[in-house]
């Protein structure tokens, strides 16, 4: 469903991310994982259009997406989540949730400032549309909270939710369990199960947290240094020694340094 | 939602007390109005209005309404216009045409005063015009020097307390070619009202002088305060003579300017709102301000002998110890005592104060000398009021009168100097 | 509950109403207390636009008198030099301005913060500048008269219209900050990242905002123009900029209601200065001193407590952790 | 080339102001419009000294300067340091406030008349090819130049620099560290009211001294420091320069009615090109 082609990533003189490829299949849960600057963020925002790759290709149904805006990729098909949640803090969960629904909603600017029935419709039905992606979420007594006020693993959710409303073919997590405990994990992982299972969603994954991505994944590319060092399911990953080296050597750094 | 709406209202009420406080006042104070054709006049107060900048850039005008409030304060406590107190009511406009259209209508209305004096600002006044013209409220002498409030005249507007910038500029022109015998003119023009009524009486003018030409229309921003440009065209267009219409800070840089790239010897002649001012020694400097010819419709108080300049300097320098009596001050206090002079001709003979009565009185007004200024005409054609002038020059300090009485006569648009 | 609200809606709504109808008997008939409430009503209007541009869309502009002037002058040259009779020539003036909104609206898509002030200041300080010399069109220093629509005999009934005019604006601005137009100029403020990923075009949203804000300024001149009946290029300089986005961020930054607030304190405050000498600015400097100090979130966070009370789950209480707040605007 | 030198004495005039609000902005974020306002208050300090004291010039400078440093203080330990962490909109439009209250007050005090302010060296102009200078118009040239330079060593290469580098990147980070904040900023809205009081007492004697004269002056010291990128001194000095320079150019060749229109053209066409403005850093993406 999206390929990589021999993607390269340059900041200057840098080398973000080094020929890169991979493929994930659709209807798969796809984790891509890797020590801290690997180029994992990179990745997405490439497919985000963010950043443009010096070279390489980015197919998602066949079509190459560098052609195309930021703004236009959701329109194809793929949404995401971000590391550090970006919510319109200062709206309500409902609200974050209706933004979501964008590219969806009609804008044109006279029915609205006229605010005809048929915007008030289209309105409810956005409602009514948030309001089962909450229920999915088991959040929705927090609607009409203001995100600041939520604690992160909330703020988390409605990234999630915001990702999800608009009914994506792929959908990007960036880490999604990053600064939850325990029982906040268990519930982030059985909800991209079921995105997966009961939705039918292609999810592409970043995580630290193994204990998940080895639970969910059905394939798991490894990245180090911006260049993919193992590729396989999570059990051929976990005992591939060029990984347990890449882990281990940041390990190490860590003890040095100290 | 609900709550929006409940918002909406909160800044209603606000503004609806904040109106019924100052109506109560209002209606309070409108007992004493009278029919159409008179307000403001009780048996012993007579309310005039006056508006103007007193903050923002073009502040310096409040001057005017500081002569007029001494003034006014002289006349009340010297038994005021025959028993009758002045009252002078005046708003801050900022020099901004849509503050001013607010204050005129409350003025006006509100305050219901007799008459206005003075009126500063000339896109203000035209703002304005409408409602004033409308009431028919007395217009004493507007602190504007536009044609258009004198000519054509209207009924209810008499005058100007600066001089016409056209009629002032013709003089310079002519000064110019006849006296200077400068065939090359160059003029540097304010590009709004001050300079360029001035600059259309030059164009339609010069042709009368033989061998005169324009050989360079400089026109600079009001508010500039770089006026290097403006001095390297006249070192280039290398003028007899230069005519500057404009205010006192500009001219007094670009004099600056001119000399300190050497052009020091060149006649330079500036529109009286520009030059009428001792400060401008201090501004542009003493050596280079020397020489500058300029008009005027009364000597400096330092060269008149002028009793009511006396009068002038003495109480202003009472009423407002820290301002310099130079300037607008001068101004306002003149058009306060054609004011006074109205009045009391208005009630001559026991008749009534009211505007028809107070139209009749000002076209009384023959070279009246009995102001600071050199004379007052107004007939029911002729509302210019001011049509009678000097030159000056500044010399060693001091601005003197070179010329005696200079007349206008708007009928046949001719010059007259008397010897 | 629900019908005690409507009720309530409906009671205010039919208040504010009934406030406005009688207004001009209130003053008794006075054309100043009339005159100044339309130039409340001129401020509203601008300080929502702006608000609309600022408090939601995160985009500074210093330059909104120039908005204005350019809908004074509009209307002035429609009505007068072209004779177009009152209904085209407001909604006409609008559209012009709002074509001016756009041509800003381009280079401000690119620029951030002060750059994008340093631009809209500039837009602000040349308006009049242009004005004052392009005399062909403008008349130059002179000013330009207004033919007042003559379906209105008086200022009265003029009075009326432009109240009505300034209703309904509010009622569109309302419609549109609470649309899906709003929330994406919200997303735009809050998170430029997030707001492309979810497939807000932001060069076009910004420029929409621009062009929306402009046009109901160039209506809010519009109205200036035909109730005074003369434009001039002084009328609206850079000073009235700083003192509508005064207004807001005094009134509340985001909201409509504080957009009015704001309005209407700023422009009674000089019916009750003017008369002392050369005070007005020093009492509006002060208001607005004290009040960002003490209201940061505005005057009209006074009233947003019970809301919030209201609104807040109870038993949830637990997961609620206080939330750096964001940078509001764009600077 | 008159055109440009006089062009250059603007420049720098926009220059030295710019350098205070950049100063300001660089350690507390928050751009001061009272900036221009408070300079005039200064210099009507210095000429009170002057003229009614009869002190003579330098002593004047010198106490009018430390007026600034404590009337900077003042308004730092007054009002803003309460608005520290406020929304920057919010600060700009109390600056705002403050901008009116001190021209109001002013006024009141001072009236409106323009007075004549004196040189800070006196003598006629001097001819050295076809230019003319004054040799006032030398020393301000000099002035901006040595005062950019001593606070670019500062800020680049001193202790008090760092302190005030580091409390503008993270106000907690700088506190934790020992850096007493509130004091740095204060310290910066001295040091800012001093540079705005220099401009201020340079401008004077050629706009001439009255409650308007750094309302222009402000604002094209505002654009000049967004034209240099509005974080580095250099490039407030050198914006200033471009835009005086332009400006004389525009208003002797093209139209000195619209000199202001072209320069801001200038500038947004300058901006539209590079949104950082010239000396600005590349635009960091935001990490995501």
């Amino acid at each position: 469903m999206l390929t990589f082609n021999d993607i390269t990533v340059q900041f200057g003189g840098l080398t973000a991310v080094n020929s890169l490829s991979f493929e994930v299949p659709k209807g798969q849960i796809y984790s891509i994982i890797g020590p801290n600057g690997a180029g994992k963020t990179t990745v997405f925002n490439c497919i985000s259009r963010f950043y443009t790759p010096s070279k390489g290709s980015i197919l998602f149904n066949g079509e190459d997406l560098i052609k195309y805006k930021p703004h236009q990729i959701i329109n194809k098909g793929i949404a995401r989540s971000f590391q550090n949640v970006e919510l319109f803090t200062k709206m309500t969960v409902m609200e974050n949730l209706l933004t979501g629904l964008h590219p969806l909603l009609k804008k044109n600017i006279f029915p609205i400032a006229l605010n005809l029935p048929s915007v008030k419709r289209m309105e409810k039905d956005a409602r009514d549309q948030a309001y089962e992606v909450m229920d999915l979420l088991n959040i929705t007594d927090l609607a009409n909270e203001k995100v600041s006020n939520l604690s992160f693993g909330f703020q988390k959710m409605v990234d999630i939710g915001r990702a999800m409303i608009v009914n994506p073919q792929l959908i990007l997590l960036d880490e999604p369990v990053a600064g939850m405990n325990p029982i906040e994990t268990e519930k982030i992982s059985e909800l991209i199960l079921r995105l997966k299972n009961e939705l039918g969603y292609t999810v592409l994954l970043i995580e630290h947290d193994m204990s998940l991505v080895m639970k969910v994944s059905d394939a798991v590319t490894v990245m180090n240094f911006g260049k993919k060092i193992s590729e396989g399911t999570p059990a051929e990953v976990q005992n591939d020694p060029v990984v347990i080296e890449a882990y281990l050597g940041e390990v190490e750094t860590h003890v040095a340094a100290k | 939602m609900m709550r929006r709406i409940k918002l909406l209202l909160l800044p209603l009420l606000i503004f609806s007390l904040c109106l019924m406080a100052a109506c109560g006042n209002g209606t309070a104070k409108k007992g004493s109005t009278g029919s159409q054709g008179t307000q403001g006049v009780t048996d012993n107060e007579i309310l005039i209005g006056h508006l103007g900048p007193q903050t923002g850039p073009y502040a310096v005008y409040d001057y005017f309404r500081k002569g007029i409030d001494s003034h006014f304060k002289y006349v009340n406590e010297n038994g005021g216009v025959n028993g009758k107190k002045l009252k002078l009511v005046a708003y801050d406009d900022q020099y901004q045409p849509s503050r001013t259209v607010k204050n005129a209508t409350r003025i006006l209305q509100e305050d219901k005063v007799f008459a206005m004096i003075g009126n500063v600002c000339t896109p203000c006044n035209t703002a304005a015009r409408n409602t004033f013209e409308k009431s028919g409220i007395p217009m004493v002498m507007v602190s504007s020097g536009a044609e258009e409030f004198v000519n054509p005249p209207i009924k209810n507007y008499f005058g100007s307390s600066i001089l016409n910038y056209r009629v002032e500029t013709r003089v310079f022109l002519d000064y110019a070619a006849n006296e200077l015998k400068a065939k090359k003119i160059a003029v540097v023009y304010q590009n709004d009202d001050y300079g360029k009524e001035g600059l259309t009486a030059l164009q339609e003018n010069i042709d009368k002088y033989e061998g005169a030409t324009l050989v360079d229309e400089i026109p600079y921003v009001a508010g500039e305060t770089d006026m290097s440009s403006q001095a390297q065209h006249l070192d280039q267009a290398d003028p007899d003579a230069i005519i500057v219409l404009g205010g006192p800070n500009p001219a007094a840089n670009l004099k600056k300017e001119m000399y300190k790239i050497g052009l020091k010897d060149v006649p330079y002649i500036v529109s009286s709102v520009g030059a009428n001012d001792r400060n401008q020694f201090k501004l542009a400097g003493d050596d280079i301000w020397e020489g500058t010819i300029s008009a005027a419709t009364f000597p400096m108080p330092d060269v008149s002998d002028d009793p009511s300049m006396k009068q002038y300097v003495e109480r202003f320098k009472k009423d407002y110890p820290n301002d310099p009596i130079d300037g607008f001050a001068q101004s306002g206090w003149a058009i306060a005592e054609v004011m006074v002079e109205a009045l009391k001709r208005t009630e001559q003979g026991g008749k009534d104060l009211t505007w028809e009565n107070f139209y009749d009185a000002m076209h009384t007004f023959d070279n009246w000398d009995g102001s600071i200024f050199e004379g007052v005409t107004f007939t029911k054609d002729n509302h210019y009021g001011l049509t009678t002038m000097i030159l000056t020059e500044a010399k060693d300090g001091k601005i003197l009168p070179i010329s005696d009485q200079i007349k206008f006569d708007p009928a046949s648009g001719e010059i007259t100097y008397e010897d | 509950m629900i019908l005690k609200l409507l009720e309530n809606k409906r009671l205010t709504i039919g208040l504010l109403v009934v406030f406005m109808l009688i207004y001009p008997f209130l003053v008794g008939n006075s054309n100043y207390f009339m005159t100044l409430f339309v130039i409340t009503c001129i401020y509203a209007i601008t300080s929502m636009s702006l608000n609309l541009l600022i408090g939601y869309g995160g985009q500074i502009s210093v330059g909104h008198a120039g908005f204005l002037t350019v809908g004074g002058y509009s209307v002035a040259i429609l009505s007068s030099t072209v004779g177009l009779p009152f209904f085209l020539a407001l909604p006409l003036a609008g559209i012009m301005t709002g074509s001016i909104g756009l041509l800003i609206g381009l280079p401000a898509v690119r620029l951030k913060g002060h750059f994008l002030a340093v631009a809209t200041l500039g837009f602000g300080l040349s308006i009049p500048q242009i004005v004052l010399n392009w005399d062909g069109l403008t008349g130059g220093y002179s000013g330009l008269a207004v033919t007042k629509p003559l379906m209105f005999g008086s200022d009265f009934s003029l009075f009326y219209v432009f109240v009505v005019i300034t209703v309904i604006i509010t009622w569109l601005i309302q419609n549109i900050v609470k649309s899906s137009l709003g929330r994406a100029f919200i997303a735009i403020r809050d998170s430029e990242v997030a707001a492309q990923a979810i497939g807000i075009n932001i060069s076009f949203y910004k420029t929409t905002m621009f062009v929306i804000s402009s046009f109901f300024t160039g209506i809010a001149g519009g109205i200036y123009g035909y109730w005074v009946g003369f434009v001039s290029p002084n009328d609206f300089i850079i000073t009235n900029s700083f003192l509508v986005l005064a207004m807001i961020v005094v009134g509340g930054l985001a909201s409509i209601p504080g957009s009015i607030i704001g309005a209407v304190l700023f422009s009674v405050i000089p019916h009750f200065t003017d008369s002392y000498i050369g005070i007005t600015n020093i009492v509006i400097g002060i208001a607005v001193v004290l009040i960002i100090l003490f209201k940061p979130d505005g005057i009209v966070s006074l009233f947003k407590m019970n809301k919030q009370k209201l609104v807040k789950p109870a038993g949830k209480g637990e997961l609620l952790v206080q939330g750096g707040e964001k940078e509001n605007a764009n600077i | 080339m008159q055109i440009i030198v006089s062009g250059l004495i603007f420049g720098c005039i926009y220059g030295l102001a710019a350098l205070g609000l950049v100063l300001i902005y660089k350690t507390t974020d928050l751009v001061n419009f009272a900036q221009g306002e408070m300079a005039m208050v200064t210099t009507f300090v210095s000429f009170t000294f002057l003229s009614q004291f009869e002190m003579g010039y330098t002593t004047s400078f010198l106490l009018a300067l430390l007026f600034a440093a404590v009337f900077g203080a003042i308004v730092h330990q007054g009002i803003m340091k309460r608005l520290q962490s406020a929304p920057p909109l919010n600060q700009l439009v109390v600056t705002l406030g403050l901008f009116m209250v001190f021209n109001g007050l002013a006024g009141l005090i001072w009236g409106h008349k323009p007075a004549g302010y004196p040189q800070a060296i006196k003598g006629d102009s001097i001819k050295m090819g076809s230019v003319f200078f004054t040799p006032n118009e030398i020393f301000v040239m000099g002035i901006t130049l040595t005062l950019m330079l001593i606070f670019f060593v500062i800020f680049r290469y001193t202790k008090v620099g760092l302190a005030m580098r580091a409390s503008a990147q993270d106000i907690k980070a700088s506190q934790l560290m020992g850096i007493k904040v509130t004091n740095v900023f204060t310290a910066t809205w001295a040091v800012g009211a001093i540079l705005g009081g220099v401009a201020g007492m340079m401008t004077a004697p050629i706009t001439f001294l009255d409650t308007h004269m750094m309302f222009d002056v402000l604002i094209m010291a505002f654009a000049a420091a967004v034209l240099g990128g509005f974080l580095s001194l250099p490039g407030a000095v050198v914006g200033g320069l471009i835009i005086g320079v332009f400006e004389n150019l525009i208003a002797f060749y093209l139209s000195p009615e619209l000199k202001l229109v072209y320069t801001f053209l200038l500038i947004i066409i300058v901006l539209y090109i590079r949104p950082q403005g010239i000396f600005g850093g590349t635009q960091s993406v935001k990490k995501v």
